[in-house]
């Protein structure tokens, strides 16, 4: 039972594209629903990337031989791609080696650039993953910037009360940086609104869970930055990217210094290339780039629009049936904000017992835990009717799942509650 | 399967549940990958463990790991609570180890086929080396 | 004619490792000699890497279910593979995106940890690639400390003269910062008569150039830091280690910070993970680091110390055979410590058309340009007779490389003499 | 082949080397990625270009494209000198240009095909770019 978005066809043919999902787990047929961690590999995007490194591959830029030049015009080829996907232009977009790196080199190249000074106030939110926070407060004490939260209610949802609340508690922050889906809570969030009541602050859109189901169009939401990875949307590790206004990207000092994002170097002093290069230090992950180049081709070959309407049909399904379950206790926002993955306990037993089970007996992969977000499971632990065990279990779904694994997932959250009675 | 009778039993133990006021060594352990935590009291009798209680939560295996370390410890001196220690990691990470020792502790055995669990089994250990080698610190909960 | 070092048939099992080498460039046979920019992919790496995406593959850590558990094994397997690679304990190892990024990680974390401070000296060399040079002169700007130079001679050379010199001209260097091998003139680096002169300073390695062919034993050296790239030793791109004195990397202040490095994450701060975790912030290059495990597998396969003596030999006759031309100027040391790589010009000619004509008249890649080095050139234009071009033409070689590839070089450089005139 | 006789002509000419002391305006183009350097100085008369000359070194299609350039240059209007760069770009870009106007520079038609010596061609090109568009600007070589 697949998505509507999918024929039978179509979807037999996604099924072969990701080989272990034909594999078994424990004697089970493995049910994969740890996709928000990060997203299995396709054959067509491995195989693309095999071949390039076999046969076309050499450093690019730089050198006027054939196999460098194939290779630089694939790279090239690949930032187009992410560029279209997004709606920006090539040289506002850099390859990183994920999101982690992207909002370090953001907070590392505002400072260094002036354009975030010791006083400012950084605005994030209270569900963001430990990569949009963890940089933000631990180089606040190295260069003097102030963080501040948008709260989350006690379900764990950002709600436009709550921006409103920080906009009045909160003067003027200079960036406001935040997730464009929660990893925990899974609430899309009301980005349209947060750019709406911060008019004048940097605004950095955490892209990491929004982008692998739902179009970003960096240009209408008049976003300043992007970061995101490119391995939860079936690319290989390694890779992701940095979206920015040009006109800030030009401002902006780079994070990473070496070769090939210079101009000229003396022993003394250095001036820098044109953008992108200027952001791109070193030898590229040249095959990460071109894979994820590959990736949005087969995204887009099965249909972007699709995908988002299966992940959209598939989570309205998955929340509707934990809901069903009353030992469980779900967090996170109860309308159609809650997406593509969901977070829950089962009284009295522990996540990590949970996701034990679910794999021994069903060959289910969940991930359970703090989610790198454990400030959220304080937040969540004050709105918990149970004994909060300070972490939680999270399904989340991607387009190769069907409503069958949630059917499964079901009843083996039962055979659990059963078990640990 | 890694929840044998014995793991879900002792799991659900309440007897070493709870705080000795006047310990003679408190020590905190947490599980950097899960949030698990436990706090272990200690009363020594001169060179003897005469009584071990704890506090915290935790999965299903550190919390087993936990009752049936306390059992095995009390009474023992901590030169013996040592050699226990030593023979639980060697028993952990597939090396020779007493079986005589461990006791009941050996019902784990299986653990060490699930990496990601062993971490959980050695919680309640892991803050024991902690409670030996720290003696005279007496640190309080925050 | 291979080195001497394989037998014909370890030598057409090492060709079929490399399919590109099957294929024709511009109507002839490729003759790879760009390995010093980045090396050719072996099918034995790229096919295990993805079977390993195909199969096994999921995010690591924290998670119970068997997909994870497998990859997690998987990676932290690779990481033992790299330190006794290089002699190092496993928490010793980091992996990083690379060279590049390892040094850039360094000196900002350096900084913050308070081992480097305003004022404090850094010595590194004239003959530094920009990675080991640029993210010193620029980091120094912001920070306050001082970069000084051991200066080459007019061929290039560091000499034991000149590490004598810049010794007692700069006073105590916090850091010393060095080439293992200079990726312009292939000069291998007095390691320990450098680790010997400066015996209070913290010494960092840059080993790109070194590790695909040299044994690098970090305790023998008495290294404290060592940096290198996957890339340039047949694994695939965006993969590299920094193996740090586990004394240092407690007391080093991380660069990166997101999920998995941290302890405890309140709204206020943060403590960190154990080493060597600290130091891996986010989703890990999962895929990169199981291939570089592979990469080492391999090479020890073949034996590294025959690839060692097949470099040596190759080298040998690469300077032996470029040093008959009258015509052709070379840069670096005329010793055995002149290794794997020969930078040279055509007198008249420029750099571009020689890489150019011997690329499309003869198949052969050679790079042509500034090598990320350009204080260098200033240097090397000192001491050349001819006008110089401000580049070099620079051919190098692995041990995939046959003597027949050298004469066939040469054979094009006399071609490229003659059309150029 | 994209050495021909033409490019190998042009890149030896030397007629339009040197300096023009009294020059109107004085402009320096850089290629990033290969350390090629060109200085061009112009002489204007009125709105037409009447003398160029250039100094630096690089490859032989930057030189051939230099003195192409120049030969081309010479003799016309800023004007036409704008429309003359707008084609070649079309040319390297793969574009519709007119080929009346380019003469003997589209012997460089074949430079397209090799995307790593676009930028060498170009770097007459886009110093001619400057210079039309920065009038009145008189930088001195540093
Ligand atoms: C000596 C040396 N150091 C550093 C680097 C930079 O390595 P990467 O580009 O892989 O970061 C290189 C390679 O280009 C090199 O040759
Ligand atoms: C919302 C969010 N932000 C950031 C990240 C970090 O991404 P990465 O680990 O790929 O750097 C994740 C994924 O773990 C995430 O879910």
């Amino acid at each position: 039972m697949h998505s509507t978005e999918w024929s039978d066809e179509a979807f037999c043919r996604i099924i072969q594209e990701f080989p272990v999902l034909n594999r078994e787990v424990n004697g089970k047929r493995l049910v994969y629903l740890d996709n928000a961690a990060s997203t299995l590999k396709s054959r067509t995007v491995i195989s693309k990337m095999t071949d390039f490194y076999l046969n076309h591959y050499s450093n690019i830029h730089r050198a006027v031989h054939t196999l460098a030049s194939e290779a630089t015009t694939e790279y090239e080829t690949a930032r187009e791609k992410v560029a279209r996907f997004i709606n920006a232009q090539s040289e506002e977009v850099v390859f990183t080696s994920g999101t982690t790196m992207g909002i370090n080199a953001l907070v590392n190249s505002l400072v260094r650039s002036g354009m975030l000074r010791e006083g400012d106030t950084v605005l994030i939110s209270q569900v963001e993953h430990h990569a949009n926070l963890v940089p933000w407060i631990r180089l606040s004490r190295f260069f003097g910037f102030k963080v501040e939260y948008i709260e989350a209610d006690n379900t764990g949802t950002i709600t436009t009360d709550s921006i409103l609340t920080a906009k009045s508690r909160v003067n003027n922050p200079k960036v406001v940086s935040i997730t464009g889906q929660s990893n925990v809570t899974g609430q899309v969030m009301p980005i349209e609104f947060i750019r709406e009541t911060f008019k004048d602050a940097i605004l950095i859109i955490d892209g990491a869970q929004l982008i692998p189901h739902k179009k970003i169009d960096v240009k209408a939401l008049n976003s300043d930055f992007l970061v995101f990875s490119g391995h939860k949307m079936i690319a290989p590790t390694g890779i992701g990217a940095l979206y920015g206004k040009r006109a800030l990207l030009e401002r902006l000092e780079p994070f990473l210094y070496g070769g090939e994002m210079i101009d000229k170097v003396t022993f003394e002093d250095v001036t820098f290339n044109v953008l992108p290069y200027k952001f791109e230090a070193g030898t590229q992950d040249i095959g990460g780039a071109v894979a994820l180049g590959y990736t949005i081709d087969y995204l887009e070959s099965l249909g972007f629009e699709n995908i988002q309407r299966c992940i959209e049909e598939l989570s309205k399904y998955l929340l509707e049936e934990l809901s069903k379950l009353d030992f469980v206790e779900i967090y996170g926002p109860r309308d159609e904000t809650h997406q593509s993955l969901v977070s829950f306990n089962l009284d009295g037993v522990h996540p990590h017992d949970v996701s034990q089970v679910l794999d021994e007996d069903f060959g289910i992969a969940t991930r359970s835990g703090h989610h790198c977000a454990q400030p959220l499971m304080s937040v969540l632990a004050k709105g918990s009717r149970i004994d909060f065990p300070n972490s939680t279990v999270r399904a989340s779904v991607y387009f190769y799942n069907t409503k069958e694994d949630i059917d499964i997932l079901i009843e083996g959250l039962k055979y659990v509650k059963r078990w640990f009675g | 399967m890694i929840y044998s009778e014995f793991i879900m039993d002792y799991s659900k133990l309440k007897k070493f549940h709870g705080k000795i006021e006047n310990a003679h060594r408190i020590e905190e352990g947490k599980n950097l990958s899960c949030g698990d935590e436990v706090t272990l009291y200690f009363l020594f009798d001169g060179d003897k463990i005469s009584d071990v209680k704890f506090e915290g939560h935790g999965c299903a295996i550190s919390q087993a790991s936990t009752n049936a370390m306390i059992e095995q410890l009390i009474g023992k001196t901590k030169e013996e609570a040592f050699e226990i220690l030593k023979n639980v990691e060697n028993m952990m990470f597939g090396r020779d180890f007493d079986d005589q020792l461990l006791g009941p502790v050996t019902n784990f055995y299986d653990v060490k086929n699930y990496p990601m669990r062993v971490k959980c089994f050695l919680l309640p250990w892991k803050t024991l080396e902690l409670a030996l080698n720290g003696e005279g610190k007496k640190p309080l909960k925050e």
